[in-house]
């Protein structure tokens, strides 16, 4: 037998260039850092909130700013693509069955953007909208 | 003739291989076919329309030896459930 | 039963997808661009308006509840994603991932109870 | 009048002869009909014996002929001439090993296959005299997509964590135990676990979908293993909160 399979290297760190669905994912994945920042700014918010007025109105000033701005907007796509991504896989994960009969993805999903739309909706009358 | 002469993975060597055992599946088919003078299933015959399970009822053997053709023989054949019946269609059923 | 304890992690980083789909856009949408944009009323965000809000037991168990489970979901999807760049050292990428969430939700902790 | 063709630009390997893969391009007829597989047949039958590659039945069912299809994981015989541009690159499946020109080797996966007890872990040894056991459409419905899977292996090649990390059991491989553990019949499900709720097994998942994307018989591995990942943790904190139940 004279066999001598061969075995490319695949790339380990910029496979995901390679395809535009990995590029869609890495996205997706990426969706976690601007999540967790502004998770972060909260966390901070809330902490300099606990420790009086004076620290907390810092923590506001130090906020502000267009470069405070221009992350927000980004933030925010990425969270809606979070959202959207999110909601798209649910179906699949979890999928129900009413009557024998699997109920159709799309269901599912419309439910979820109305669920979305409903507590978008209730923060921002929270807020005073 | 065969152009591949790779030890690994080689098609053209199986397809050859393969090629020489099907003459030899399609000779014991012939030959038994032929010595079989009736119709049963699907070996359809002309000249011979009805099944002969006097004759036939038995499974036909080729053993291949120094000639090129097959020598038929043939065995007994052991009915469990299935008994042999007339092959009818549409309305010849009822 | 296989002894992967990733079901604790990924239970947090399920709960904490889920809350994010629905909450994070929205939250941005109020706190970084209506009020600074004074699409909403300013005091929103106000040291009296939201230290009213986190007297209600409630209110603050929920904010905990909510920023806990997005922290760490954003924390375990960028262990994975660190491996999916290449980097290849998940000891520490796990710790430092894990590490911040942890002493995020601590910090989280200590202003909830001090409130 | 000359005739249209295809080129299709095949990738070689001859382990006896080559150090590393490289291209070859034939030139072919285009016809309307013709699938991928179809073209290299012609290859194979009007130019060139020594071109390896698995098929069998062209029409989607046995999963032999698994290649990557203009950089995408397809079945040659699902992949028609007119839907591609008038230059085709054909390479075998990623992620395995090269045997020899499309032919890849796949002893990793049925080593993985075999490990998930893909079969029914029946309750008790039931003789045939004792007849079947029963499952109402609704049982079957639980479970039926996955039993679609032809093993053709482009769910592997298009998974970029069996990639990164080949001690990855897989789609294919978790798709199918997911498939015994919805099967009201088996009773398997904690047998699998082992394999199954390991680190190398669902939890190397990170849910990119490409093996969903690429399926030819709508399987929907991503979905199978999600699915696991929600039953593995669920039994996870049960066991937490029962620790008597634990074995």
């Amino acid at each position: 037998m004279s066999r001598r399979p061969y075995k490319a290297e695949p790339s380990k760190s910029g496979w995901w260039l390679e395809q535009p669905r990995y590029i869609r994912y890495m996205m997706r994945e990426m969706s976690a850092a601007f999540i967790g920042v502004y998770a972060l700014v909260l966390i901070a918010g809330l902490f300099r909130l606990s420790e009086g007025e004076a620290a907390y109105t810092e923590f506001l000033d130090a906020a502000k700013g267009p470069a405070g701005l221009i992350f927000a907007v980004i933030a925010m796509l990425f969270a809606l693509y979070h959202t959207y991504t999110w909601f798209e896989v649910t179906p699949k994960a979890m999928p129900l069955v009413f009557a024998g009969k699997r109920l159709p993805g799309a269901i599912i999903v419309a439910a979820h953007w109305a669920g979305f739309v409903v507590v978008s909706a209730a923060l921002w009358l929270l807020a005073g909208g | 003739m065969l152009n591949d002469k790779s030890n690994v993975f080689n098609t053209d060597l199986f397809e050859a291989l393969e090629l020489g055992a099907m003459i030899d599946v399609a000779g014991a088919m012939a030959c038994a076919a032929l010595q079989r003078t009736e119709s049963r299933g699907s070996h359809q015959r002309l000249d011979y329309p009805d099944r002969d399970d006097a004759e036939f009822l038995r499974h036909s053997l080729a053993h291949y030896s120094a000639t090129d053709l097959p020598a038929i023989d043939y065995s007994d054949v052991t009915i469990t459930r299935s008994q042999p019946a007339e092959r009818v269609y549409g309305g010849a059923q009822e | 039963m296989a002894s992967s304890n990733k079901p604790v992690i990924w239970g947090l980083f399920a709960a904490g997808g889920t809350v994010a789909a629905f909450v994070v856009p929205a939250l941005i949408l109020i706190t970084c661009l209506a009020v600074p944009l004074g699409l909403l009323p300013p005091d929103v965000l106000s040291y009296g308006n939201l230290h009213d809000l986190l007297q209600h037991a409630l209110s603050r168990l929920v904010s905990f509840g909510v920023l806990f489970v997005i922290i760490w979901h954003a924390a375990h999807r960028m262990r994975i994603t660190a491996h999916d760049l290449g980097i290849r050292n998940d000891t520490v990428v796990a710790f430092l991932c894990y590490g911040i969430a942890a002493a995020g939700s601590l910090l989280m902790l200590i202003a909830i109870i001090r409130m | 009048m000359s005739e249209r063709t295809v080129e299709l630009e095949i990738l070689r390997y001859d382990p006896e002869q080559d150090e590393a893969p490289h291209f070859q391009v034939y030139t072919v007829p285009y016809r309307e009909d013709w699938v991928v597989l179809d073209a290299i047949n012609y290859v194979k039958d009007e130019l060139d014996r020594t071109l390896s590659y698995r098929w069998s039945c062209h029409m989607a069912v046995c999963g032999s002929c698994g290649m990557v299809v203009n950089g995408e994981p397809a079945l040659a015989c699902h992949t028609f001439l007119r839907d591609y541009p008038q230059r085709i690159r054909v390479e075998p499946l990623q992620n395995f090993p090269i045997e020899r020109d499309l032919v890849v080797v796949m002893d990793d996966f049925i080593d993985k296959l075999g490990s998930v007890k893909p079969y029914v872990v029946a309750r008790e040894e039931k003789a045939v005299d004792d007849g079947e056991n029963l499952q109402t459409p609704a049982e079957l419905a639980r479970f039926k997509q996955y039993t679609a899977c032809i093993n053709c292996l482009l769910c592997y090649s298009a998974c970029p964590q069996y990639a990164l990390n080949d001690e990855f059991v897989g789609p294919a491989a978790l798709a199918l135990a997911h498939r015994y553990n919805l099967d009201s019949r088996d009773v398997g499900r904690s047998a699998r676990e082992d394999v199954v709720a390991s680190n190398p097994g669902i939890w190397e998942c990170s849910f990119v979908g490409a093996c969903s994307e690429v399926c030819p018989k709508a399987v929907d591995p991503a979905a199978a293993i999600q699915q696991t990942k929600i039953a593995s943790t669920g039994d996870y904190f049960l066991k937490f909160l029962m620790p008597w139940k634990r074995k």
